[in-house]
């Protein structure tokens, strides 16, 4: 019954990969689109039956054969569908399917054989994934871990006659492909150490021993290892810089592959390991710290980013560290009900853009947007929902799950990194606004900015903020309008996905409402179970899982959640204000009323004068810092520098070493005979 | 005991019985006449097959020189896979190129059987004779298409460091031989056993030399550097076929001599071949990164290769033991198969062995496409394949015997080695070609069969490789 | 009677002027000729040994060695003939075409 | 104290023309001067009690092989060694290297030598001799005993090496 959950998307896949070409659009994205719903069915009744077990017991493991068997090391092929994965095999199918039904209207300009090769492509992707999260071991997760790498890659530079794109995926393969060296170092490690890579057994052989001190033992060096893997997956510090320049790809797979799924696949990761994880105190330290601080820089950047996708790429980044700061924390429910709910808003986000982008006939830039409220309201309104939930307004899912993490951040007593993660919330709340207003309020500005066009370098094409080279970026067609007269809000396939994932940006955190506020957390109950030890294989249950917010001493932890709740909220609605402040009512209100008003206008230019104090001590040191310090100076030179300065070594000591074969059979015979010297000499005058 | 004696020489009669009887259908066919040659071939290698699996587990020995023990059994069939499988592709290549036929099987098949034997002999004198077979039919093969000037080149540079290191090899044999007095593994064993309190520079010397011979044909660095020259020259058939079966025959008798003979040596030898394997790796990976001829590149990546198996015989314990077979097999199918691929495409004007040939065959041959996209995934060591588990294997093992170092090289090596496997698939897929590609539109059938087997055969050593794995665990856990 | 170290000597220095020869000559044949000394060397390391231990396996492995000498000449040479009819030059030199 | 001579006498003439050989750039000399190394050789073997081996020796080696290359030589027309078509650009390619490949065999032959020198009984006559190693019978039957795998294995030999001779050298063109 697992195993058919991957095998659905999987036979999409085989189809369009074998008969794709000969096939019309309409059925090679029906198939693939069936396909997902299928899964989606699938593991929406599996996980029906997994909540009629009872708590604590909820574990259904299904082996499909053995996988690897010899000597005492054995592995078998087996999905486990608990909590955890429920939950994640509902986002991925769920949203999975969404974004394929979307992607039938996003992607109809390609012809038929490139369709096919899109939804074969994206198929596999989700194939592999729900291996992914369905594994019950180390290896099995490797297989999708790897699969989905894959799939990402090819997937970044499906439009590969365009440079960028071709470079973009290049440089998400690179930067993964250290991760991934991490990675299964971390795996080697734990299966010489512990003889297992099943995730239980696992967490029951280390459950046995007391937490390592130090990063020298063996859980904590593993755990390291493994994290570093998942910060190359999941776009962290320092292993992030792919994630920005993956927007080449097509927008439905930045949404599904680069928000939803394949990207909080360390999150997920971490979260598996929970228990192991926990052993190591000084990695969940640095994957605190690291979240923290990615989300922070992330944050910082997406606001002076001019590129609609980028801002979300770097919104992505930003949110992915905070779930890793949860996890850093021990808050590893918290973390996960961040990365369901940010699936929704993220995923709607995309979309959105994708909508914009497609409406626009492929402009990104949102300097040459602006004024789009009315002519995209569908696209507006639901991308609105999105913002409003990232930024953390009340009632909205974000808010519940962001909540959470701040909270137990602050429980946790890791008071640096709550204020981290709170100026991070700050941050989302304004650029994500700066992004609504300047994309669908004010006048349409067409090419208005596009004028000094700076010399500041194109890097892997990104667009330097104000420096406005138009990039032209083909989106499903590649000519742009120039008036925005005719613009055509998102077709049908489109239009409903937008809406669906807008109400459930909305309604998807009311699964984990907080006690404090009347709520019942149903999510961090659910989950709980599969962040311990699972109960012993016929031995009675564990006992019920710690309540934590209950009895007598919850009454203080309530206040205090409470008025966390409260500082979140406000900041939220900072952040907003904020935003409308410097980029609806400056340019609006102000303009628009000076010519009618002179007399107010003379008030206004005060307020404008206060506003250039603002700008000159706040915004552009902000802007300057995040964009030449952080955004050039990290991430271009050093980051990049250290993943193309790895590649170019590689290169030149190719070049150098291939020089030495120099064709004639004399210097194959040196080298013949050096060999033969020194392998005598070791042994002579050792 | 005479008939004991023949049992363990089976299947290395038949396949020569095979191409004895390839030699005498070319002879005395009438001109013009098209004689199924290869199908000949094929039967000889089935028989050999069958009297392999009717050895199993028997010990047999024959003539004291000859073992066909489940080690050299397993080699056996790694072998004769690989023997099938090329001359699967061989035949639509035979056809095209204009080759003789006769001459080629015959010489196909004979060194098979000189592998074969170097698998199982247990006699150094017998490794060398059976070493000199085996090179020789395959300098000839290299060269065979004597109209391609660069073919006779890589032939010839391929001979004369081929002879170069034979006579490197055969001395260390010598003074086994004087130190020993026999060249028998067991007595030698046995002789060094005795010694391994009080190593004598010779012992030492012998065994550096020995080193060489072997380093040689499984081009270790720096014995390495004919490999590149060699792979590009030969006809892409012959590459794959002398990458993986000579890399197969000469790994059997590398291990069976180290591991059993030399085995109270090991802590001589190891740092040795440490290095060795570590160079390997690096430099396989590393210069392959820069390769634009697809055949160069995989040359560099079978010297990589060489590397990680070289690590697995560093390692010596039991799983290193298992995976070195393991290893073996996998890479033998998939390499025969990647070479496969490139020889279906080539033509007899144009060999369309640059990665530039490549662009956009997704789009012109999507079948190809494909099963080339399998081989490169498992050579570069992704799951599910074939490439995956046998690396797996080789690092855990080379861990758990406390070689961290040459694990954490393994590994970065093996993932940079990707980059340049997928460069070909993203050529594949994700460019488009200039002009039209000169290559045949249909492939023929009987390759398109052989690749399909070994495709089918990597993805099922990647999915369910535990039958294959308890055989390879046990077949050498007997004898070493 | 002569010490058997002494033939050993012998044979090492007929097999480093064998293997300098690879490197020294740029005449292909001369090469071959090169190749044929280092295992004639090894032959009189072998008869050598064999006298030492008093059997006749020495003198055996001998003959082996001279058939697989003698193999290697004969495939040796075809490759040079090969070789020259491409380009009329026996020089090693000019056969670099694959590089790199 | 006669034999020391000899044996000093065949060494030395084996080393001398085995150097010439490869010190002459008319490879027609280089043959001439191996078969006399070949010859000094197949005097060394009589002194080691092996009058088989130095017949062979002497038929196979001087005669059989040594007039093949002979024969190869003078087809090809005996070339000098040239210069023509080398290319001296690479750093490798330049002729110091080929001093460097020399003094490498310089190194090779301390190597070996010290090696030989420090094994226990070196100084030792080399061998009782006598019938059990000189005597033929016993080589035939020990060869046809013990030896029968690897000669039948090297009949494969001697026809791979035939089939691979006729592949190459035939003309362009020569169906058989």
């Amino acid at each position: 019954m697992l195993a058919l959950i991957p095998l659905f998307p999987f036979a999409g896949f085989l189809v369009n990969a074998s008969l794709g070409r000969r096939l019309p659009k309409s059925v090679s994205g029906g198939v693939a689109s069936a396909a997902m719903v299928a899964a989606f069915a699938v593991a929406g009744t599996s996980v029906l039956a997994l909540a009629g077990m009872p708590p604590g017991r909820r574990a259904v493991e299904e082996t499909v054969y053995t996988w690897i068997a010899s000597g005492e090391f054995v592995l078998d092929l087996t999905f486990r569908l608990d909590p955890l994965s429920a939950v994640m095999i509902l986002v991925v199918t769920g949203i999975g399917a969404l974004i394929h039904v979307y992607s039938t209207a996003y992607m109809h300009e390609e012809t038929d054989p490139e369709y096919a090769r899109y939804f074969s492509y994206l198929n596999l992707f989700a194939a592999f994934m729900l291996v992914l999260v369905l594994g019950a071991n180390f290896l099995v997760l490797f297989v999708g871990w790897e699969g989905v790498g894959l799939c990402s890659y090819l997937l970044i530079g499906f439009w590969f006659r365009k440079k960028s794109a071709a470079d973009a995926g290049k440089k998400a393969f690179i930067v993964n492909r250290i991760g991934d060296y991490a990675f299964v170092l971390g795996m080697l490690l734990l299966v010489t150490r512990f003889g297992t890579l099943d995730f239980q057994r696992l967490a029951a052989v280390v459950s046995a021993v007391p937490p390592e001190q130090g990063v020298c033992g063996a859980v904590s060096m593993a755990t390291l290892l493994l994290f570093i893997g998942a910060t190359g997956k999941s776009a962290q510090i320092p292993l992030y810089t792919w994630l920005p320049d993956a927007m080449e790809g097509p927008t439905p797979v930045s949404a599904l592959i680069h928000a939803a799924t394949m990207v909080t696949a360390g999150v997920y990761m971490i979260g598996r390991n929970a228990v192991l994880f926990s052993h190591a105190p000084e990695t969940m330290l640095i994957v605190a710290v690291v979240g923290a601080v990615t989300a922070l820089m992330a944050g910082t950047i997406g606001l002076v980013q001019n590129d609609i996708k980028r801002v979300l790429a770097y919104s992505t980044v930003s949110q992915l560290g905070l779930m890793f700061l949860a996890m850093g924390v021990g808050a590893f429910g918290a973390g996960i009900f961040h990365l369901y709910t940010h699936a929704f808003f993220k995923a709607l986000l995309f979309l959105g853009s994708g909508a914009v982008i497609h409406a626009l006939h492929g402009e990104q830039d949102i300097r040459h947007m602006g004024g789009l409220k009315r002519s995209l309201p569908v696209t507006y309104w639901t991308f609105l929902i999105g913002s409003l939930a990232i930024a953390g307004v009340p009632f909205l899912s974000g808010f519940f799950s962001k909540d959470e993490i701040l909270y137990e951040t602050f429980r946790e007593g890791h008071l640096l990194l709550w204020v981290v993660a709170a100026v991070t919330s700050l941050l989302t709340a304004v650029y994500m606004f700066r992004l609504v207003f300047l994309t669908f309020h004010g006048e349409r500005r067409e090419g208005a900015t596009g004028t000094h066009a700076g010399a500041t370098g194109d890097h892997d094409g990104a667009i330097p903020p104000d420096v406005g080279a138009t990039v032209h970026r083909p989106g499903a067609d590649s000519h742009r309008q120039d008036a925005g007269s005719h613009l055509h809000d998102a077709p049908a396939a489109m239009a409903v996905v937008l809406v669906v994932l807008a109400a459930g940006s909305v309604l998807a955190g009311y699964i984990g409402v907080p006690h404090a506020i009347g709520g019942h957390n149903r999510l961090g109950e659910w989950l709980a179970p599969s962040f311990q030890v699972a109960a012993a294989e016929g031995g009675e249950a564990l006992a019920p899982v710690e309540p934590v917010e209950e009895g007598g001493a919850a009454g203080g932890e309530a206040a205090l959640e409470l008025s966390l709740m409260g500082v979140s909220s406000l900041i939220a609605l900072a952040g907003i204000g904020l935003a409308a402040f410097i980029w609806l009512r400056r340019r609006q209100l102000a303009d628009a009323m000076a010519s009618r008003f002179p007399a107010l206008y003379r008030l206004l230019l005060n307020k404008y004068y206060v506003d250039e104090i603002y700008d000159a001590a706040v915004v552009q040191p902000i802007r300057i810092g995040s964009q030449e310090g952080l955004w050039r100076g990290f991430d271009v030179r050093v980051v990049d520098g250290v993943v193309n300065g790895t590649g170019v070594a590689i290169a030149a000591g190719s070049a150098v070493l291939r020089r030495l074969q120099t064709g004639s059979v004399r210097t194959y015979a040196g080298s013949m005979f050096i060999g033969v010297v020194v392998i005598l000499g070791y042994y002579l005058w050792r | 005991m005479l008939n004991a004696s023949f049992d363990a020489i089976v299947p290395m009669l038949c396949v020569t019985l095979a191409a004895l009887a390839v030699m005498g259908a070319e002879a005395f066919r009438s001109k013009g006449e098209n004689l199924p040659i290869g199908g000949l071939g094929i039967v000889g290698l089935l028989g050999a097959g069958v009297a392999t699996v009717l050895l199993w587990d028997r010990n047999a020995t024959g003539f004291g020189v000859i073992v066909a023990d489940n080690f050299a059994l397993f080699i056996t069939a790694v072998l004769l896979a690989v023997g099938v499988l090329t001359i699967m592709f061989s035949s639509p290549v035979i056809q095209r190129d204009g080759l003789p036929k006769g001459e080629y099987y015959a010489l196909v098949l004979f060194s098979i059987a000189g592998m074969i034997m170097m698998a199982s002999a247990n006699d150094l004198l017998v490794i060398f004779i059976a070493l000199e077979i085996l090179s020789i039919a395959v300098y000839v093969l290299t060269g065979i298409r004597r109209d391609d000037a660069r073919a006779t080149e890589a032939s010839f540079k391929y001979f004369l460091l081929g002879a170069f290191s034979s006579a490197f090899f055969l001395y260390g044999i010598a003074f086994t031989y004087g130190l020993a007095g026999s060249t028998r593994l067991d007595r030698i064993g046995a002789y060094l056993a005795a010694q391994s309190m009080s190593a004598n520079p010779l012992i030492l010397v012998a065994l550096g030399l020995l080193l060489v011979g072997f380093a040689f044909k499984i081009s270790a660095v720096p014995f390495h550097m004919w490999t590149p020259d060699a792979y590009e020259g030969a006809p892409a058939v012959v590459t794959g076929f002398m990458s993986t079966g000579v890399k197969a025959a000469a790994f059997a008798a590398f291990a069976r001599v180290f591991l059993s003979a030399f085995e109270p040596f090991s802590a001589e030898w190891a740092p040795m071949v440490w290095l060795l394997a570590a160079a390997t790796m690096i430099l396989g990976t590393v210069v392959g990164v820069a390769q634009s001829n697809l055949k160069r590149m995989l040359a560099y990546s079978s010297i990589a290769h060489g590397g990680y198996l070289l690590v697995a015989l560093v390692a010596a314990n039991d799983i290193g033991k298992a995976a070195i077979l393991f290893y073996l097999l996998a890479y033998a199918v998939t390499n025969v198969a990647a070479f496969g691929v490139i020889a279906l495409l080539g033509t007899r004007e144009a060999a369309n062995d640059d990665l530039r040939d490549y662009a956009g065959l997704w789009h012109t041959h999507p079948a190809l496409a494909a099963l080339m996209t399998v081989c490169l995934l498992s050579l570069g060591g992704l799951p599910p394949t074939a490439g995956f588990i046998g690396k797996w294997y080789v690092f855990s093992a080379a861990i758990s015997a406390g070689y961290y170092g040459l694990a954490i090289i393994g590994v970065l090596t093996s993932v940079i080695s990707v980059f340049f496997y997928l460069r070909v698939v993203v050529m594949m897929y994700m460019a488009e070609r200039q002009g039209p590609l000169a290559a045949p539109p249909r492939v023929a059938a009987v390759g398109m069969a052989a690749l399909v087997a070994s495709i089918a055969a990597i993805v099922v050593l990647g999915v369910l490789p535990t039958t294959v794995l308890d055989l390879a665990a046990a077949s050498i856990a007997t004898i070493f | 009677m002569i010490p058997l170290g002494h033939y050993l000597i012998v044979s090492a220095v007929l097999f480093a002027i064998g293997s300098a020869g690879v490197f020294l000559r740029r005449n292909l044949i001369t090469i071959l000729l090169s190749v044929e000394i280092m295992l004639n060397a090894v032959n009189l390391t072998f008869v050598a040994f064999g006298r030492q231990h008093g059997t006749v396996d020495g003198q055996i492995v001998v003959f082996f060695v001279m058939t697989v000498a003698a193999a290697e000449a004969a495939v040796g040479l075809a490759i040079v003939i090969a070789l020259y009819r491409h380009r009329e030059s026996l020089n090693p030199d000019a056969f670099t075409a694959l590089r790199w | 104290m006669s034999e020391a001579l000899v044996f000093y006498f065949l060494a030395g003439l084996a080393i001398m023309a085995s150097a010439l050989v490869i010190g002459q750039r008319n490879p027609m000399y280089s043959v001439l001067l191996l078969i006399a190394s070949f010859g000094a050789l197949a005097g060394l073997y009589i002194q080691l009690d092996a009058p088989f081996v130095a017949v062979a020796q002497i038929i196979i080696y001087a005669g059989a092989i040594m007039v093949l290359f002979l024969f190869v030589v003078m087809l090809l027309n005996a070339p000098q060694e040239d210069a023509a078509g080398w290319d001296r650009s690479h750093p490798l390619r330049r002729p110091g290297m080929s001093r460097i490949g020399a003094l490498l065999a310089l190194l090779l032959v301390v190597q070996l030598a010290w090696a030989v020198l420090s094994m226990s009984g070196v100084e030792a006559p080399a061998g009782t001799g006598g019938d059990a190693v000189s005597s033929v019978r016993a080589l035939g039957r020990t060869l046809f005993t013990d030896y029968v795998f690897a000669f039948e294995a090297t009949s494969i030999l001697i026809l791979v090496a035939m089939i691979g001779a006729v592949m190459l050298a035939r003309r362009e063109g020569d169906e058989a």
